[in-house]
């Protein structure tokens, strides 16, 4: 079931230069949303019509809460981070799949890189079993450290190298001589590609949520289309619809 | 009082005059999920061609102020997988169902034509404006005495009321709704999307992989609402308007300049309960001035 | 590093590619009382005709979501007034300027041009959009042949680079354009207002008193820059581009489409700095990605 | 002297139903201003681009505070109108030329009807001479009854018969036997009008604020125009701009 509904903004900050953390109290978002759903966030100025794609980061199902982390990137989100406690953003949600959480993995690397290190969060809560998050961010600001550490392992890659390895993801995993069964990925198309790669090499299971500009957000308007290996049930042609068909996909389905 | 919002397409009676604009809404009742569709006056498919077709690379859409441009490329599922799967799906609601019918040849729109002729649908909506079909790429929907041509062929092969959809990018639209009149056109409907472009400074690229895209959205309003009065005054047929409608005011601009019927497209990606909210606000207008059959507000400005 | 902003348009050379777009600046240096107009590479005039024009009844305007409607009507005090009183004005400031001319008939407009010729002026840009001409009520600026024709009657005239502004308003602006540099015309810019209707739906009547107007603003620029990366790889001619151009970062869509130079509108009404900022922004944009000169990235999106 | 400003808003109330008392501090705008003058106020949502015109309703120079005193009537104003203390409006202003203080009349009308009542505020307190307001309202909700009784005598008409003479401003006049040597007023086009045949009728010097559509607001885009006796110096037709000429014209000069 999908709801649209005005959220009231319980806190936001800014944990890191341009990265926002905003708690919303929803009134039944948060009780449905799985790891790995997105919301969509509407800006009150009317000159912006589209949704903004915002994952969930975390749920704080019993206070009907839900949390959103995400980068001041353009006119939209610089918006929602000119709102405080006590004002409102109008949401629809909770969209996509979600990551699977019943394959059963003894084993797992969630990897987010960047601005896809917040659906982590809660995946690292809810997901069975043993987890090492890998966490690829550009400088020292390490985000959502203290969330990660708490049901998982994490160990950091760095690209300037001011904190754990220098490097991307995948050398800190490399560095690190860890091992999985299956990745749970989200971050920029470079890094799932390397990893999407990596796991065919390693024969691991992988799965990984994608990113493409939306209208609908709901399946309606095919604008969020990937590539998929064969053709699609739903549109019948090789194309998948990432808001609702994903974003999270097996890697095997897909074309990067 | 009672008040009587029923407005009847070419024998069609909807029981108000709000509709999906084709590509903003499915084929198969996504929107269902937020009310019942049952409360439209009618549900218009995305466009459906005889045969799967896989769209454009993305991306797909871009942003503009107070509107945004697509180039979907009328990806769909054919027309077998449609009427299989996706017709009974929206036959559940009790609406009136519009199928948006797009083609690379006369050939393509005829077959699908003759072949949705025998299915459980109410009317069938030519869009005559697809990027890539015949004639050296300029469109049907840009030159009058193509449009009158495919208009006559389509005729031929549909028992049921054609839709003709207007394209906007031209000179003169009146000359364009007189070819669809002359072809046998039952209703136009209008308008289609402005052609449009973005460009993405920072990446130094287009914004869609398409390069041009058709926009939509509130900030082509005015146009359409031109276009609408103009066709209004030019032919007989009943008129379609749409083209930037979010409510129930929007409609009634459309409805004052002539449109017996008004289409919801872009406004459903802003506000999934967009075109129930249209049609509920067009009703709280009637309410507002008393009058009573909204068939007397039809062109009422002029 | 130096930044090189000049560009050069028919032997013009501008200190930057910003200038103001007919109609929304005045032609006295308005704007000169919030910044030094020397500023800018160019100042366009209102639309000025042979002899005065009183323009059409109020309302003259309405605002449209992001965007406007005008039919000022080209409301002008005649040739002479303009060159004895509000030349000089205009003169005192260090830019190029620009008089834009109307007409009704190819003598209005060829009368004007010769007049001007012989002004203290740097170039004349034609609006073959205005509504009422001759041949029925069609605009010069909707058929290629009749552009062509008075491209050709004004040059005759005119001692300085004539710009052709062309109208929106086309199935194909690329036609125009070919036929305005089959005419002569020594520059051409685009895109004039887009044709538009708003409806007052509690009054129940045209919220402009000409019922249809002219839209400019942020909602038309999709369409600009479209039809400005058409025609510059239509014809070889420099183009002006504009149509709801508010900042350096727009002006940059325009500049990658291929535009020499760009006016800024309807923004001065939003903003009195506008084209001030937009020049600032210009220069901004060249700093941050290091592009020594502003030639560089004309038409660097292809 | 125009200018630009980010005025800091100090104070807003709503002072009637829809009917809304805004304080602003100005950097520059409150020294300049005069009565009958107006603002450009500007819209924060960006789609919508023109400027709100709303005149001067008193001016506090020495605190550089301008107070603006408006009716919710669209969604401009309805945005202004959620604007409190602390939050900021961009001011284009002083705009117009307002009403001339200097003519030496004795004894005048100050004319304000509906919510062209708050330019009378100022114009109270400046023009010298005996005054005498008239004010018109639809109902009993008499907004700026204080401030209009300070500096002058307040007479109110009200359409319903709520508070003072029942009907119009000009039966007010007649039903309390008032007389004056000129008339100062603002207020809804049938109003003007009528004060401008009351006014020849009784050869009295009459002045009128207009209200037109605005788009620069400062005389260059011939939006704004009203109809001209004559033909006008700066237009050379028989017309002249409201916004730059105006809004306040002798009556004589102008066609209504
Ligand atoms: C499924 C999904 C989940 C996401 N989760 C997060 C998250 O948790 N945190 C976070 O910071 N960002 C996330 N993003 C990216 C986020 O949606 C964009 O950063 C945001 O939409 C930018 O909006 P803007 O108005 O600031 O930028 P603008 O560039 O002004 O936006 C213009 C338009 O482009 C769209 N757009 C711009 N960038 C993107 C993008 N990267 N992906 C999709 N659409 C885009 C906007 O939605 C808008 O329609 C996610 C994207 C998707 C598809
Ligand atoms: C010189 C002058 C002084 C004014 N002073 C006051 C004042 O002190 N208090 C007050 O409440 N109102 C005043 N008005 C009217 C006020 O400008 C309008 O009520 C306001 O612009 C409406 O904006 P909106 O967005 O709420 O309405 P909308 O109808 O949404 O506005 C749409 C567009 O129409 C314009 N518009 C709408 N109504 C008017 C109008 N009556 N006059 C001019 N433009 C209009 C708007 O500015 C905007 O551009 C004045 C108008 C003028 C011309
Ligand atoms: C994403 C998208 C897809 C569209 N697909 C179609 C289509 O398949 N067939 C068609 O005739 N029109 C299509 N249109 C055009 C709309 O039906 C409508 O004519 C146009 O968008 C103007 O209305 P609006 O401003 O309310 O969206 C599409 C529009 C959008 C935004
Ligand atoms: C109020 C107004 C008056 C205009 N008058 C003229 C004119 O006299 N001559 C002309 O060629 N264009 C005129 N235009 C068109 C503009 O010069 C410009 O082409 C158009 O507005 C698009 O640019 P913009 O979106 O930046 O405003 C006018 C536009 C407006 C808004
Ligand atoms: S955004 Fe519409 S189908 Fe995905
Ligand atoms: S509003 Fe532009 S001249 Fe008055």
């Amino acid at each position: 079931m999908k709801y649209q509904e005005t959220a009231l903004i319980k806190e936001q900050r800014e944990i890191a230069p341009g990265i926002y953390s905003l708690w919303l109290q929803t009134e039944h978002i948060a009780e449905e949303a799985r790891p790995g759903q997105f919301v969509s966030v509407y800006c009150h100025d009317e000159s912006r019509l589209l949704p903004r794609p915002i994952s969930i980061c975390e749920i704080d199902r019993e206070n009907k809460g839900l949390r959103l982390v995400y980068r001041a990137a353009g006119a939209g989100t610089q918006e929602f981070s000119g709102y405080g406690a006590g004002e409102t953003l109008r949401l629809v949600g909770p969209l996509g799949n979600g990551f699977p959480l019943d394959k059963g993995y003894k084993k797992v690397f969630l990897i987010g890189g960047g601005i896809g290190v917040p659906p982590m969060v809660e995946l690292s809560k809810q997901l069975p079993g043993e987890k090492i998050v890998v966490s690829g961010y550009r400088g020292g600001d390490l985000f959502l450290k203290e969330e990660l550490s708490c049901h998982a392992q994490l160990v950091v890659a760095t690209e300037d190298g001011s904190a754990g390895t220098k490097g991307n993801v995948l050398d800190a995993i490399k560095e690190n001589g860890l091992t999985a069964d299956a990745i749970f990925a989200c971050g920029p198309g470079p890094m799932l590609r390397a990893l999407k790669a990596y796991a065919e090499e390693q024969g691991m299971d992988c799965y990984l949520s994608l990113e493409e500009r939306m209208a609908c957000g709901i399946g309606a308007c095919l604008a969020c289309v990937c590539k998929s290996k064969d053709v699609d049930a739903h549109t019948n042609v090789r194309n998948k619809r990432i808001c609702k068909d994903g974003p999270v996909f097996a890697a095997d389905e897909i074309e990067l | 009082m009672e008040y009587k919002t029923s407005v009847n397409l070419a024998g069609v009676e909807l029981k108000n005059p709000v509709m999906t604009a084709s590509g903003t809404f499915g084929s198969a009742g996504e929107y269902g999920e937020f009310y019942d569709l049952g409360d439209l006056g009618a549900v218009v498919t995305k466009g459906v061609a005889n045969v799967p077709w896989p769209g454009n690379p993305t991306p797909r859409i871009a942003e503009t102020r107070s509107g945004m441009l697509n180039a979907i490329g009328l990806q769909n599922p054919g027309l077998d997988v449609f009427l299989q799967r996706d017709l009974p799906k929206l036959k559940k609601y009790d609406t009136k169902i519009i199928v948006n019918v797009c083609g690379k040849t006369t050939e393509d729109y005829c077959d699908a034509v003759e072949r949705l002729s025998d299915a459980d649908v109410d009317m069938l909506e030519i869009n005559v404006s697809c990027p890539n079909v015949k004639e050296g790429g300029i469109a049907f929907g840009q030159k009058p005495e193509a449009l009158e041509a495919i208009t006559k062929e389509v005729k031929k092969y549909a028992k049921k009321p054609v839709i003709m959809k207007l394209s906007p990018n031209v000179t003169d639209i009146t000359e364009m709704a007189r070819a669809a009149e002359a072809g046998g056109a039952d209703v136009l409907s209008l308008i289609n999307t402005i052609t449009g472009m973005k460009i993405d400074i920072n990446r130094r690229t287009f914004a869609i992989a398409n390069k041009t895209g058709g926009m939509s959205g509130p900030a082509v309003k005015p146009v359409a609402v031109r276009m609408v009065y103009q066709v209004a005054n030019a032919v007989k047929l009943p008129i379609i308007g749409m083209g930037g409608i979010t409510n129930g005011d929007d409609a009634m601009e459309f409805i004052l300049a002539g449109a017996t019927a008004v289409s919801v497209g872009t406004a459903n990606f802003a506000n999934p309960y967009a075109a129930k909210e249209t049609a509920d606000g067009i009703l709280a207008y009637m309410k507002k001035y008393q009058v009573e059959d909204i068939k007397e507000l039809i062109g009422a400005v002029r």
